[in-house]
């Protein structure tokens, strides 16, 4: 294997996670951090010019190509808004440099296990990098070691295995179907081998392992009921790993849903898997938007939006479709950048609160106009208010929908609103009213934040020719 | 040439509503005061009174603003143009145009209007008293007296006041159970309008039910003339309202020549005698209401006017 | 492939099952570990079964690693746990055996029917593994979720796993053999080291998952600021 | 003025808005920013007039931005010049405003930035021609209003207003976007120009009809959506609540008009009814709960839902005359409906405007706390009756002229062949008529209580008139409103272009500008100037020859009050007190409202009380549970979160079983 950008992708998280375990000093660790992300976003960045070829265990195409930027570059993002909120709970003592060892070596692991899921041409390596990535980020959920953290990591670990045995099953199954006409050996989970010959894998096991696969990856992706870690992994664990999980590793999992839809929407004998996703994103997707209300936790109350969103762009996937692909596939970035850029404010606010019960945080935007602003402006991104992101693809999304299937669209509707309802409400008291709290000015890097919220920005306005034609290209590709 | 020529009926018009109508107040309450066997003031006492009160000093509250001034001239204006423009002896005056049925109804609001304000400027709680009340009243009369106006232009198919009584007084329109409707919806909301028994009387200060006499109490000298004259104004014209829709006959047509004109003012003066003595007979022969069973009073009204438009719409006929 | 090596093959997949419902309706702990380490050193002998017919030697790698790390290690290890911690011997059951054990039987139907109907197009053999893998990581899902005992809820785990192991095993010329199967091997030594953790940071008094359930998340948070009582961590809702 | 000039203008006030957010704390800013969006707007104006006035075709523009493959879509055609022109008027005169209103803002880098943009996305709605964009701007509007009702976020009640307003805001966003996904059909034709070429049949139609009714409804404040406005609009800084009132409404009328006029071809004969329905009970909804409201920026804002019922109640009848192939009629409902847009944008503003100065001149809102005002603020107090009187439709302004025009439209209009549009035209003129008189009834109440009669608090006696700036704004305002009434005819044909792009009509020519005629003189006519004439002539002569009687120049002298005068102001009528026989007579069941008299026992000491009490039906019906239902289900809900790790296995574990038996038993 030549050194090229795929192995670079994979390599420098790899070598940056075995010097960052043995760095001894945080401050120098988090800038290597940093740096190796960096170095890392680089590499993705040169797979748009250079395309590798596809080989049995690599491929690049229109499709991960998407994933793999994004990946690299929130993962970038999180790791400069990791450096200054890590200062932050070394400062009050909430986390040793021993234990950061262990968590910067653990983020370059998961992030190589993120790249890896992404790039790989092996559905059988995929679920390995996945499994990768779930494990790094159990231990980095309970890092903390406080009892709710410990608990809610021992949630993720319980449920995330399950669902990772669920997916391995699956994955055999698609074996077992692909190699009496792929042939035995590792053709028969080479994604690329399989895809031209999707109609003649056997349908009955191929329907077997699809409901497999969608709960598997389902439980990794948050949809209900399938959910339940998901919550509590966000709320319990440091934030820059809130942001990972909510912007990353849901986009992962639901990448490896995508990758075995397309698998099996090629064969007309299977069950299309269009409706069944449709129908739970929708499900997830009102489920989620209820469960906003009665939220203590702010960070909690983001990880149930978190939710909301992968059901509605699961149920955009499921619709099909060039319009609401596309749609499906824009509202993945922008929940992925607004929701890390989210993050990162809410991080940086419960530090400078010292809280992260919503009840303590009032008037944030009195005091501390950028950090409050910044999550008013993420939060009406969230919720798809224009001019950013989330608007547009929403708005495809909706209106795809419901020209095709009325009844479809109608309980969306009611999630988008409820959902709407409550993140505003509980926002409005947080940025609004009279100051609660701790009012001292706090170190925060604004910088990844704000970039994120501006990409957004951008995007709701104006989406480059070059982009679009990708993006729509993809979307015909996932049928 | 023309134009003077259409412009002289009109000008007499707008003298005649001026000057006559202290003379129906005065006939109105000559016959109440005979009907009760009292002796009553001259026919001609109201002239009497105006000229009496233009001569006087006018008294102004120490805190009176220049809209509690301004007020009587402006409400003076608004009734007199309202008047002007229904036809009393002949239709197709020149002026006709301006306005027609419902703007002659907002006219008489932009007066109620300033006359409401007026009441209230001096900040006693006697004004307020009363333009609560008449604010109360008018929101029901006003949207009766549209239900009439409706009614008219469903059947003369305009709402121009010349055209409803040349249409009226042709041949073509026959007895009707929604002009029949119209008329009595017609009768409560002048009644009310003018502040008479049973919704008002005219005749009582110091009565904690009156509406209109609580507005002006603290008017005086030219000022309360000019009320007292509008007022009278505002009778007439609902008077000639009546008459020219209602018993159009003896209306000259426009342009008929002075023969026609004298013979119609004739009748329109017969009219006029006619009506007062009806408004005092009824007058007397009732008591006045609570002001909380005037409401009751108006919705006979409203529902009769709408119910005349129903008619109208959903039959056609009738 | 021989009348003789079917058999095996059939007898030791149906024999993993076996343990499977065996594990079902065990009421002492040890008993239960036991019973793990033999359906282990089942899945041992069946991959390595495997191994020599499919002429895959990596599946010998695999077969040992079930052999040493699942027959032995976990086993051991389980022991030490619920000596050291002084955990009940009995289990804890949320429902009885009766129902357990006819719901588990219900399961094997569904997973035979389901399997055999699907894969009627590929070999008898693999066909059978796949539903007998079926089978059991159905049946250890159900033991997960009708046990309290957090030891027991692993080993539920475990021959879920086991499961796994044997249908990607049973299934001809799949790769990554050898990976997947240390990577589970990761996965249940982070599972059992979890419990020691837990057990060693002195958290919780017991590995009953009822202690766990104190500190879900935002439980005291509602309770303080709701100040009605939550809900009862029992069974009413299954 | 090109569409491109036009746009560059509103990415001016982008800009603006963008630059205030950098510099808003300097100490110029309000002027520059202010002033700036001022000129904007009058640009922006300026180009809408001409557009107006000179017959030219429609312009329309695409820019590379927005949706990828569409890319947004611009067109400037007459309806869209006429509500460039309301909302640039608006605009222009509540920036001016602003510059002396600005100064009292203790906060004003939390109204700045917000301020053009706000101007700039009512523009862009106007302007836009694709769902996209016109739903972005739409969004945007809502948006940046919502931040500058946070404005003054200290305030419990803002934050409250703030959030229903967002909410509802969202609502209706999302209603039109599935309008128009109705519209845009599977294929996504998302621009106007291939909406109109395949109009949406049957129940399509219809179903568009009403998400139209419910989302730009809602932006309007059509009774019983109209929740949010009475809250949000007086939140604002008075300019801003002026431009929400006035300005606003408006746009999200053009919405409805742009959407079922112009995109649907109209809703039929049932659409047209529901409408006129919908607006008959919001004009009257809305001037009741403006009477029982004391205070007075919310009591401006309930009229502006009064007005509202107006405009649909033209709309209605339009749509109704259109689906009967009445296009004459159409355009003459359809014309009072444009004719009042423009003159309650003037008013309104004009209106909140006062508002705005008597609140920095008397900081006090409440009707109550009033008083006397006339004397204290002369100027304010004239242009402010003007105002009064236009809004309460009275000769000579031009709010008497637009309703008047309606009335036309209801009884000149061919009778209906529907037996529901039989009973529903006369009840909907009716309603109209007594939403007038009740609206006259409030404005006496509001002038009455708050210029009138004395001072009640000390703030009001101590009140001064406002600055320079404010009052010029507002007399060019009331000379507009008094411009407008007496040259309807001007007007009428300025708009006869829109009239026609909408209904395929419009009304007949208006020569010299004498007479508004609707149909034919002979059936009807109106003439704003001569009333004028006539009412200044005589009320001067009277005035004169009054005088010449000797009476002699007015004495003082305390009042009279029946020979028993009260020192006390609170012996005054209070609007309380005004309302109070409207209330008998109207809200009792609308509002379920009780009166009860508390009766100390015997011989305590303590006071008698009355207690009134009213009750929001609309609110408490609808939305109070509709948020209960919705809590009450996040709660019960709420149990998945605090499950056992065994319970949520148990649920994986279920679906997995259900999935395979479903799987067995299909398949």
């Amino acid at each position: 294997m030549n050194f090229d950008a795929v192995s670079l992708v994979l390599i420098i998280p790899l070598v940056a996670a075995a010097l960052l375990a043995v760095l001894p000093e945080y401050k120098l660790s988090s800038r290597v951090n940093v740096l190796a992300s960096a170095l890392t976003l680089g590499a993705a960045l040169s797979l748009i010019a250079h395309r590798p070829p596809t080989t049995r265990y690599f491929l690049v195409d229109d499709l991960n190509i998407v994933f793999i930027v994004l990946n690299t570059f929130v993962g970038f993002t999180t790791s400069v808004f990791s450096a200054s909120y890590i200062a932050h709970e070394v400062e009050t003592g909430k986390l040793t440099s021993g234990l950061l060892r262990f968590y910067h070596a653990l983020y370059q692991i998961m992030l190589f296990g993120m790249n890896l899921a992404l790039v790989t041409n092996n559905i059988g390596l995929m679920w390995v990098a996945v499994e990768l990535a779930t494990l790094s980020t159990v231990v980095l959920v309970g890092v903390y070691r406080t009892p709710e953290a410990i608990e809610a990591a021992w949630k993720y670990f319980i449920l995330g295995s399950v669902g990772i045995a669920l997916a391995l099953f699956g994955t055999t199954l698609v074996y077992a179907a692909a190699r009496p006409v792929v042939g035995a050996g590792l053709n028969g989970m080479v994604w690329t081998e399989l895809l031209p010959h999707a109609a003649a894998l056997d349908p009955a096991l191929m329907n077997i392992a699809f409901i497999f696969l969608l709960l598997g990856y389902g439980t990794k992706a948050g949809l209900f009921p399938l959910h339940a870690w998901l919550p509590d992994a966000h709320a319990e664990g440091p934030t820059p790993v809130s942001a990972v999980l909510s912007g990353l590793l849901l986009n992962v999992a639901l990448y490896a849903i995508l990758r075995f839809k397309i698998l099996f929407a090629a064969n007309p004998h299977v069950i299309p898997p269009g409706p069944l996703m449709a129908v739970v994103g929708l499900v997830t997707a009102v489920f989620a938007s209820f469960m906003l209300y009665p939220r203590y936790d702010i960070k909690r109350m983001f990880a149930y939006s978190s939710i909301e969103h992968m059901g509605i762009i699961t149920f955009a996937f499921g619709i099909g479709g060039a319009l609401a692909n596309f749609a499906g596939l824009l509202q993945m970035v922008m929940h992925s950048l607004t929701k890390s850029a989210i993050f990162f404010s809410v991080g940086h606010v419960s530090q400078a609160k010292g809280t992260q019960k919503m009840e303590d945080i009032r008037g944030l935007t009195e005091s501390h106009p950028l950090l409050g602003w910044g999550l008013v402006l993420g939060v009406v991104a969230i919720v798809g208010m224009p001019p950013l992101g989330v608007f547009m693809s929403e708005f495809l999304t909706l209106s795809s929908a419901f020209a095709r299937a009325p009844w479809l669209a109608a309980p969306l509707v009611l999630a988008l609103l409820v959902a709407f309802g409550a993140i505003m409400r509980h926002t409005h008291k947080m940025a609004f009213g009279p100051v609660q709290g701790s009012v001292k000015p706090s170190r925060a890097s604004y910088i990844p934040m704000f970039i994120h919220l501006a990409i957004v920005f951008a995007a709701g306005v104006f989406i480059p020719a070059a982009v679009a034609v990708w993006f729509k290209h993809v979307a015909k590709i996932l049928g | 040439m023309v134009l003077i020529e259409g412009l002289i009926p009109q000008g007499v018009q707008m003298a005649a509503v001026l000057l006559l109508s202290p003379l129906l107040v005065g006939i109105t309450r000559k016959m109440k005061a005979r009907l009760l066997r009292r002796q009553g003031a001259p026919l001609l006492q109201p002239y009497r009174d105006i000229l009496r009160l233009l001569r006087k000093t006018p008294v102004l509250a120490e805190n009176a603003s220049w809209l509690f001034r301004a007020a009587p001239y402006l409400i003076l204006a608004f009734t007199w143009l309202a008047a002007a423009l229904v036809p009393t002896f002949t239709t197709g005056l020149v002026f006709n145009r301006t306005a027609d049925l419902i703007a002659i109804v907002a006219l008489l609001a932009s007066a109620r209007f300033l006359l409401a304000l007026a009441g209230m400027d001096i900040g006693t709680s006697f004004g307020g008293i009363g333009s609560s009340r008449e604010m109360m009243i008018s929101a029901l009369a006003e949207p009766a007296m549209m239900m009439v106006v409706f009614t008219l232009a469903l059947i003369a198919g305009s709402t121009q006041l010349s055209g409803i009584a040349s249409y009226m007084a042709s041949s073509a329109v026959g007895l009707r159970v929604s002009l029949g409707l119209a008329l009595v919806a017609l009768m409560i909301v002048a009644l009310a309008e003018n502040a008479r028994i049973p919704v008002d009387n005219p005749a009582t200060h110091l009565e904690l039910t009156m509406v209109h006499e609580a507005m002006v109490l603290e008017y005086s000298g030219r000022h309360l003339a000019m009320i007292e004259l509008a007022a009278a104004v505002k009778l007439l014209l609902y008077v000639s309202l009546i008459g020219c829709i209602f018993v159009p006959w003896g209306l000259a047509q426009a342009g008929g020549g002075w023969e026609a004109y004298a013979l119609a003012g004739v009748f329109y003066l017969g009219k006029l005698a006619v009506a007062a003595c009806l408004l005092a007979l009824f007058e007397t022969s009732i008591a006045k209401m609570r002001v909380f069973r005037v409401p009751d009073f108006l919705n006979v009204a409203l529902m009769m006017g709408l119910l005349a438009t129903l008619l109208l719409y959903v039959t056609g006929r009738f | 492939m021989g009348v003789m090596d079917y058999n095996i093959a059939h007898m030791l997949a149906g024999g993993l099952m076996l343990a499977s419902l065996m594990m079902l309706y065990q009421k002492r702990l040890y008993a239960l570990i036991n019973i793990y380490a033999l359906q282990a050193f089942l899945l041992a002998l069946a991959v390595a079964w495997q191994a020599a017919l499919q002429h895959a030697p990596q599946l010998y790698i695999t077969a040992l690693i079930a052999l040493l790390f699942k027959a032995l290690l976990i086993p051991f290890a389980l022991h030490r746990i619920v000596a050291r911690l002084h955990i009940h011997r009995k289990i804890e059951t949320v429902i009885g055996t009766g129902p357990v054990m006819l719901s588990g039987m219900a399961l094997v139907a569904l997973a035979m029917d389901v399997m055999l109907k699907a894969a009627a197009h590929t070999a008898l053999l693999e066909r059978e593994d796949l539903a007998f893998a079926l089978a059991v990581l159905l049946l250890g899902l159900l033991m997960m979720v009708t046990r309290r005992n957090a030891v027991s809820q692993i080993i539920g785990f475990l021959s879920l796993e086991n499961g796994l192991i044997l249908a990607a095993a049973g299934t001809k010329g799949m790769p990554f053999m050898v990976e997947i199967s240390i990577a589970f091997s990761i996965l249940v030594a982070f599972i059992v080291i979890g419990l020691f953790l837990f057990r060693i940071r002195e958290r919780f008094d017991t590995v009953d998952l009822r202690a766990l359930d104190d500190f879900r998340g935002e439980w005291r948070l509602a309770e303080a600021f709701s100040g009605e009582p939550s809900y009862e961590s029992g069974d009413e809702i299954s | 003025m090109s569409l491109a000039a036009l746009l560059c203008c509103v990415a001016l006030l982008l800009a603006l808005s963008v630059v205030s957010a950098a510099t808003s704390r300097l100490f110029n800013a309000t002027i520059i920013i202010y002033g700036a969006s001022c000129v904007v707007s009058l640009v922006l104006l300026w180009g809408g007039i001409g557009h107006l006035l000179t017959p030219a075709a429609a312009m329309t523009m695409v820019l590379p931005v927005g949706l990828p493959w569409t890319g947004a879509h611009f067109r400037l055609d007459a309806l869209a010049a006429f509500f460039l022109v309301v909302v640039n008027l608006g605009g222009a005169a509540a920036s001016f405003y602003a510059l002396g209103y600005g100064r009292h803002e203790k906060e004003p880098h939390r109204v700045l930035p917000f301020y053009p943009a706000f101007i700039a996305a009512m523009n862009l709605v106007v302007l836009a021609a694709d769902a996209f964009t016109f739903l972005l701007a739409w969004e945007l509007m809502s948006l940046t209003s919502w931040a500058l009702v946070m404005a003054h976020h200290r305030e419990k009640e803002n934050a409250r207003a703030g959030y229903v307003y967002i909410v509802m805001a969202s609502f209706g966003t999302f209603m039109l976007l599935l309008a128009f996904a109705l519209l845009a059909g599977p294929h996504g034709l998302y621009v106007f120009s291939e909406m109109q070429k395949n109009p949406a049949l049957s129940w399509r139609g219809a179903l568009v009809l009403f998400l139209v009714l419910l989302g730009a409804g809602s932006k309007a404040g059509i009774y019983p959506l109209h929740v949010w406005l009475p809250l949000a609009h007086p939140a604002a800084p008075s300019h801003v609540s002026g431009l929400m009132s006035g300005v606003m409404t408006k746009v999200a009328v053009y919405g409805f008009i742009r959407i079922v006029f112009g995109l649907l071809g109209g809703g039929g004969e049932n659409g047209g009814m529901a409408v006129l329905a919908l607006g008959s009970v919001t004009a009257v909804m809305g001037v009741l709960y403006a009477l029982m409201q004391h205070d007075l920026k919310k009591l401006l804002a309930y009229h502006t839902v009064e007005n509202i019922g107006i405009i649909f109640i033209g709309l209605g009848l339009a749509l109704v005359f259109k689906a009967g192939g009445h296009d004459a009629f159409a355009a003459l409902a359809f014309t009072a409906a444009l004719f009042h847009v423009f003159n309650h944008s003037l008013f309104k503003s004009l209106l909140f405007f006062g508002a705005g100065a008597v609140q920095t001149a008397a900081h006090e809102r409440d009707m109550e706390h009033l008083g006397g005002l006339i004397r204290r603020m002369p100027q304010t107090a004239f242009v402010f009756l003007i105002g009064c009187a236009a809004i309460s439709a009275l000769p000579p302004f031009n709010g008497f002229a637009s309703e008047w025009l309606t009335f036309q439209a209801i009884i000149q209009g061919p009778v209906p062949a529907h037996w529901g549009l039989k009973m529903l035209v006369p009840a909907s003129g009716a309603m109209l008529a007594l939403a007038a008189a009740l609206a006259a009834a409030c404005f006496v109440k509001v002038y009455g209580v708050v210029f009138l009669g004395r001072a009640r608090t000390e703030q009001a006696k101590n009140a001064a008139e406002t600055d320079r700036f404010s009052l010029s704004v507002m007399f060019i305002l009331a000379l507009l409103c008094l411009l407008a009434g007496i040259f309807p005819g001007f007007v009428i044909n300025v708009l006869a272009p829109a009239v026609r792009e909408m209904t395929g009509a419009h009304m007949p020519q208006h020569g010299a500008g004498l007479l508004l005629v609707p149909v034919s003189a002979a059936r009807s006519s109106y003439s704003g100037l001569l009333v004028f004439v006539f009412i200044a002539v005589s009320a001067g002569l009277a005035a004169l020859i009054a005088r010449s009687f000797g009476g002699g120049a007015p004495r003082r002298a305390p009042a009279w009050d029946c020979g028993f005068p009260l020192d006390d102001p609170q012996t005054q009528y209070t609007a309380g007190s005004f309302a109070q026989p409207i209330r008998r007579v109207f809200v009792r069941s609308l509002f379920r409202a009780s009166e009860r008299v508390e009766m100390p026992p015997p011989g305590s000491p303590a006071p008698a009380r009355l207690v009134q009490e009213l009750h929001d039906v609309a609110w408490e019906e609808i939305y109070a549970r509709i948020s209960s239902r919705v809590l009450c289900l996040a709660e019960r809900m709420d149990r998945f979160q605090f499950l056992s790790i065994r319970h949520y296995l148990v649920i994986v574990f279920l679906s997995l079983v259900l999935l395979l038996t479903v799987l067995a038993l299909w398949f």
